[in-house]
């Protein structure tokens, strides 16, 4: 909708969204200067579960962070750990047996899978269907069983290691994807029929929040968000890494730059990471899951390592600042929604109150992954 | 004037197939577990918090060396021991030797994250995950474990 | 005199009665609907099916402290409630059951559901306004534009039906639909083809004049929290809820005497108020399946819909009837 | 090559020959791919501006630059102009030189893949360094989050008040002498 014509400046109020609301999926603050219906600034305010992930990958050893690369993203947080067990190994020159990198890239796309699920019955209750989140817990608990089967943990896992994997997958894991795959087929379906057709949902989504492609370079956006813009880029495509060459996969791209290219977005890479995980099934070679010869103590040489993944909200990426001891020097985390958020402040300004919380559910966030 | 009327028709159409597939919901089996009336069997490599392993003689496997000490990133682990005296037949004499006791193992389970990083680090098999999850307290000491006098317990 | 006082005294009580019964298992239906639409078993362990349920919330909201937040208006808030309960429950009296079971048969009885119907809003407003909460506000100004706009195209198509039947006594209304589901209004007549549309903007009007998904802009519980009953505990959020529940039995009960024959039967046998409450209870359960399958909408959305597109076809429903009453 | 043509833009933002000839035993060093040249470089001394161009799977990224703080909005439009978008900004701490490294990553949303890295130096006893948030408005937060974490001020920043920290926090927990 179009911005309001008057803003009489004395008539607007403040509206504290946040940080206990229901659209904000935790703790997050929105500081909205409204006119009526309409918001005239936003001011996001974050930190309310700031736990300082940075120091801590400064205080602990390199295995010892392993497990708070998890609590950065509840929903997809194989992407997180990968992103880590890549960037120390990418540091300290570890090798990687193939088939614990292809276990790696089966597992990933479950978890983004997962994330994508939640985060499709999430945005479907904060437009207020309730239903579709059910349907889509049900599909997702699917997925947290495998996972549980083989990690030991339903959401923050801590299953690779450097090097390979904390334990193997069993042919029960296989022939339970085996079938997951179709499952989730038939039941995408179902969710076109109940949501991504309905003429309310449509009428929510369409042309609501707009973002440029140049306003995504501005703010550095990537992930779906991105991609809804018309941007085509997924690092996994144009940064390789993992065996995510070996895989034929497409990247949904949209041009129309709203709230339904989003999730449309969303909906298309569901599809295609079930793909990765069938040609991962198929091809996943017998082997070895942890190196033959692996440092006892992991101390990176000198010097300063940057890695970037592909995570089901966005580029996540790792700096790793090594002095050649078994702590980092300077351990950063790049979080996706990070930078997706801060477009919310600028994308929401004239929107009405109800269009921009529609919005923000679009983008997908995760607050433990903003505030780290 | 055609485009109005069939936006409203098509309309309805998505309203009535999205109604459908809700109707057919209504009569699919129930999914959800009456949790505790039920309960799902839990994971063979469920990582619940860790318990000592006792060998034969009923004695635990720990040699408090100390190593999940040092793993474990949140420091939730704290272990005590004493030297202990014993005397071994080598070569047909009989020698004193020196070996550790386990006297103390203690788990704050309140800030374990359950990452593994002890039971992996632990070369002689001597801790292991249970399989417990009904845990709820209202009070933090009732989570710091005691696992000796856990694995006391369940011997008796 | 006095018989008539008594008569009306025992109306109530009956009607207050009924429409309290009918808002807690209405609830209770609506958790086992809603639970069974999800795949999951809703409310099943107090009593047999869950039926305890309703009188254990009963109970666990009378026993609540009730709240006035600091700078709250304290009349406002404190009447908002009951004026949502009180006019539902006074439209009950002018509603026939069946022939006989009525509290107060009136021969404008239409007329005053309407009145009655329009006091909801004012209650919403109150509540949000007299609750001193900007979601609260916003919530109120919503849900009152939502009801004037809806009130337009209802009364438009309830015009059409009144003038075709020439009666705004309910009763009459009603029987003029008896004898099957081939008289009922439901269906097109010579002279209202386009009746079965206007029933679908009856239905979709009143969906929205009781505040139901997907028109439940005034709860809105995603952006603004609960809405109107945002700062709104124990009895006072629970007058609300029950008189959301009684507006949709009425609502449900005008859309039955309205369009679908009352309490006659659709084969023109054994009339009677079986037929009546299976017709309204099979409409309510629409009404939550409605809800449980669709996101809300917009509020320029919504008034975009009563505006563009109900007004205009409900009044050219009105017009073409009304040339067609005097063609035939 | 993308690479190549916003090295060459990047390396005229450097003047004169002069520093060139110093610079080029680093660049060796660091295209020999030898992690332990790059240590001895740093150990023994501070590394001179310019830019490396650095083995990609060795250490992710394809180009380094070095710059004065005064530079630095000169490299940040060669880059926007190249359609860079924002990765991240953030500091290091080199508490032994006395020095804050602010750290500025930049990739594209290409096939044509380059990531640079751009490194400000700047001392530690009143840290700053001009804002680019008037070129990447992402650059705001992560301005704002570097102030919180190391202190380093951002010169024209637009609202720098703490954005993860509390709002009346006085320290700066990454500084490797913060103690807390």
């Amino acid at each position: 909708m179009s911005a309001p014509i008057h803003i009489r400046p004395d008539e607007t109020f403040t509206l504290n969204v946040g940080p206990q609301h229901p659209a904000t999926h935790g703790v997050l603050r929105v500081k909205m200067e409204m006119d009526g219906e309409y918001i005239v600034k936003a001011e996001t305010v974050l930190g309310y579960i700031h736990r300082m992930h940075e120091l801590m990958g400064e205080n602990r050893t390199y295995p010892q962070v392993l497990p708070n690369l998890s609590r950065l993203d509840y929903l997809g947080a194989l992407g997180y750990t990968h992103g880590h067990v890549l960037a120390v190994e990418r540091a300290a020159g570890i090798e990687v047996p193939e088939r614990a990198e292809y276990i790696r890239a089966i597992t990933v796309e479950l978890n983004r899978v997962a994330s994508h699920l939640f985060w499709f019955g999430a945005f479907v209750m904060d437009l207020g269907g309730f239903t579709p989140l059910m349907y889509a817990i049900e599909d997702r608990e699917y997925i947290l069983d495998m996972l549980e089967a083989i990690t030991g943990s339903r959401l923050t896992y801590c299953y690779y290691r450097f090097g390979g994997l904390y334990n193997d997958i069993d042919d029960d894991f296989i022939a339970a994807a085996k079938a997951f795959i179709p499952r989730l087929r038939k039941s995408l379906k179902k969710y076109d029929g109940l949501v991504t057709g309905n003429i309310i949902f449509r009428k929510r989504l369409e042309g609501i929040g707009p973002i440029s492609a140049e306003m995504c370079r501005k703010y550095g956006a990537t992930g779906p968000v991105a991609r809804g813009s018309g941007i085509d880029f997924d690092v996994r495509k144009n940064e390789p890494y993992s065996v995510y060459p070996e895989f034929d996969f497409d990247i949904p791209v949209y041009h129309e730059c709203d709230s339904l290219a989003r999730y449309k977005v969303r909906m298309d890479e569901m599809e295609q990471s079930l793909r990765i995980i069938e040609q991962g099934l198929e091809k996943l070679p017998d082997g070895p899951i942890m190196p033959k010869k692996k440092p006892k103590l992991i101390k990176p040489p000198k010097g300063d390592y940057y890695q970037a993944v592909e995570t089901a909200r966005g580029s996540f990426g790792i700096r790793i600042v090594s002095d050649g001891t078994k702590n980092a020097y300077r351990f950063k985390l790049r979080s996706p929604t990070y930078s997706n958020m801060h477009m919310f402040d600028e994308a929401c300004e004239g929107m009405m109150i109800m269009d921009a919380l529609a919005m923000m559910g679009s983008l997908d966030l995760v607050i433990p992954e903003i505030d780290r | 004037m055609g485009a109005y009327f069939s936006e409203i028709f098509r309309g309805l159409q998505s309203l009535a197939i999205g109604m459908g597939i809700t109707f057919k919901e209504f009569f699919q089996p129930v999914v959800t577990v009456p949790y505790p009336y039920k309960t799902i069997k839990m994971s063979a490599r469920y990582r619940g918090h860790i318990e000592l392993i006792e060998n034969e003689e009923g004695t635990p496997n720990c040699v408090a060396c100390g190593m999940c000490q040092r793993a474990c990133p949140s420091g939730c682990i704290s272990l005590a021991s004493k030297s202990v005296e014993y005397e071994v037949e080598v070569k047909g004499e009989m020698k004193t030797k020196k070996k550790k006791v386990l006297t103390k193992y203690n788990l704050n389970f309140t800030t374990c994250s359950l990452c593994g990083s002890c039971v992996e680090s632990c070369n002689f098999g001597a801790i292991e995950f249970s399989k417990e999850y009904n845990l709820a307290s209202s009070r933090k000491e009732d989570f710091h474990f005691d696992l000796l006098e856990r694995l006391k317990e369940r011997n008796s | 005199m006095s018989l008539t006082l008594l008569n009306a005294v025992v109306a109530v009580v009956i009607a207050i009665g009924f429409a309290a019964l009918n808002a807690a298992y209405l609830v209770w239906a609506e958790r086992r609907g809603a639970g069974r639409i999800q795949r999951r078993p809703g409310p099943n362990v107090n009593g047999p099916f869950g039926l305890l349920q309703p009188p254990a919330d009963g109970i666990k909201l009378m026993t609540k402290q009730l709240m006035i937040p600091g700078g709250a208006d304290k009349a406002l808030f404190m009447v908002a409630p009951v004026l949502a309960m009180a006019p539902a429950i006074m439209s009950f009296v002018t509603i026939p059951f069946s022939g006989s079971i009525v509290a107060h048969s009136m021969n404008i009885g239409v007329l005053m559901i309407f009145a009655f119907a329009s006091m909801g809003g004012l209650a919403i407003l109150f509540a949000g306004w007299g609750s001193r909460n900007k979601y609260g506000v916003m919530a109120a100004v919503r849900a009152v534009s939502q009801s004037i706009s809806y009130e337009v195209p209802m009364l438009i198509t309830v015009i059409t039906i009144v003038m075709m039947t020439g009666t705004m006594d309910l009763k009459e209304l009603a029987l003029s639909q008896s004898g099957g589901f081939w008289n009922w209004n439901l269906f097109p007549s010579l002279s209202s083809p386009l009746m079965p549309v206007a029933f679908l903007i009856f239905f979709v009007c009143t969906l929205a004049e009781t505040n139901r998904a997907p028109f439940d802009l005034g709860e809105a519980e995603s952006e603004l929290v609960a809405g109107f009953h945002t700062e709104y505990g124990s009895m006072g959020f629970g007058l609300f809820f029950m008189g959301e529940y009684a507006n949709i039995v009425i609502g449900a009960s005008l859309t039955t005497i309205l369009f679908l024959g009352g309490w006659g039967c659709p084969f023109g046998l054994f009339p009677g108020v079986w037929w009546f409450l299976l017709k309204i209870y099979l409409l309510i359960a629409t009404f939550i399946w409605i809800r449980w399958t669709f996101p809300r909408t917009t509020i320029y959305g919504l008034l975009n819909l009563s505006w563009k597109i109900l007004i205009p076809i409900s009044l050219f429903n009105l017009l073409l009837t009304a040339g067609l009453l005097k063609v035939f | 090559m993308i690479k190549d043509t916003v090295k060459q833009a990047l390396e005229e933002l450097f003047p004169v020959p002069e520093p060139v000839a110093e610079e080029a035993p680093p660049v060796e060093a660091a295209e020999g791919e030898e992690a332990d040249a790059k240590k001895k470089e740093k150990k023994e001394e501070p590394r001179v501006n310019g830019v490396l161009e650095r083995d990609y799977d060795t250490v992710g990224y394809h180009l380094d630059v070095q710059l004065d703080p005064g530079e630095l909005l000169a490299a940040v439009l060669v880059l926007y102009k190249a359609e860079f978008f924002i990765e991240s900004i953030t500091g290091v701490d080199w508490i032994k030189e006395d020095q804050l490294e602010v750290v500025y990553d930049f990739s594209r949303y290409d096939f044509d893949q380059c990531r640079v890295v751009i490194r400000t130096r700047t001392p530690r006893t009143e840290p700053s360094v001009p804002t680019i948030s008037k070129i990447f408005s992402g650059a705001n937060w992560h301005e704002r989050e570097t102030h919180d974490f190391f202190g380093i001020k951002f010169e024209g920043h637009p609202h720098l008040i703490p954005l993860l920290l509390p709002e009346d926090a006085d320290f700066h927990p990454l500084l490797k002498d913060f103690k807390p």
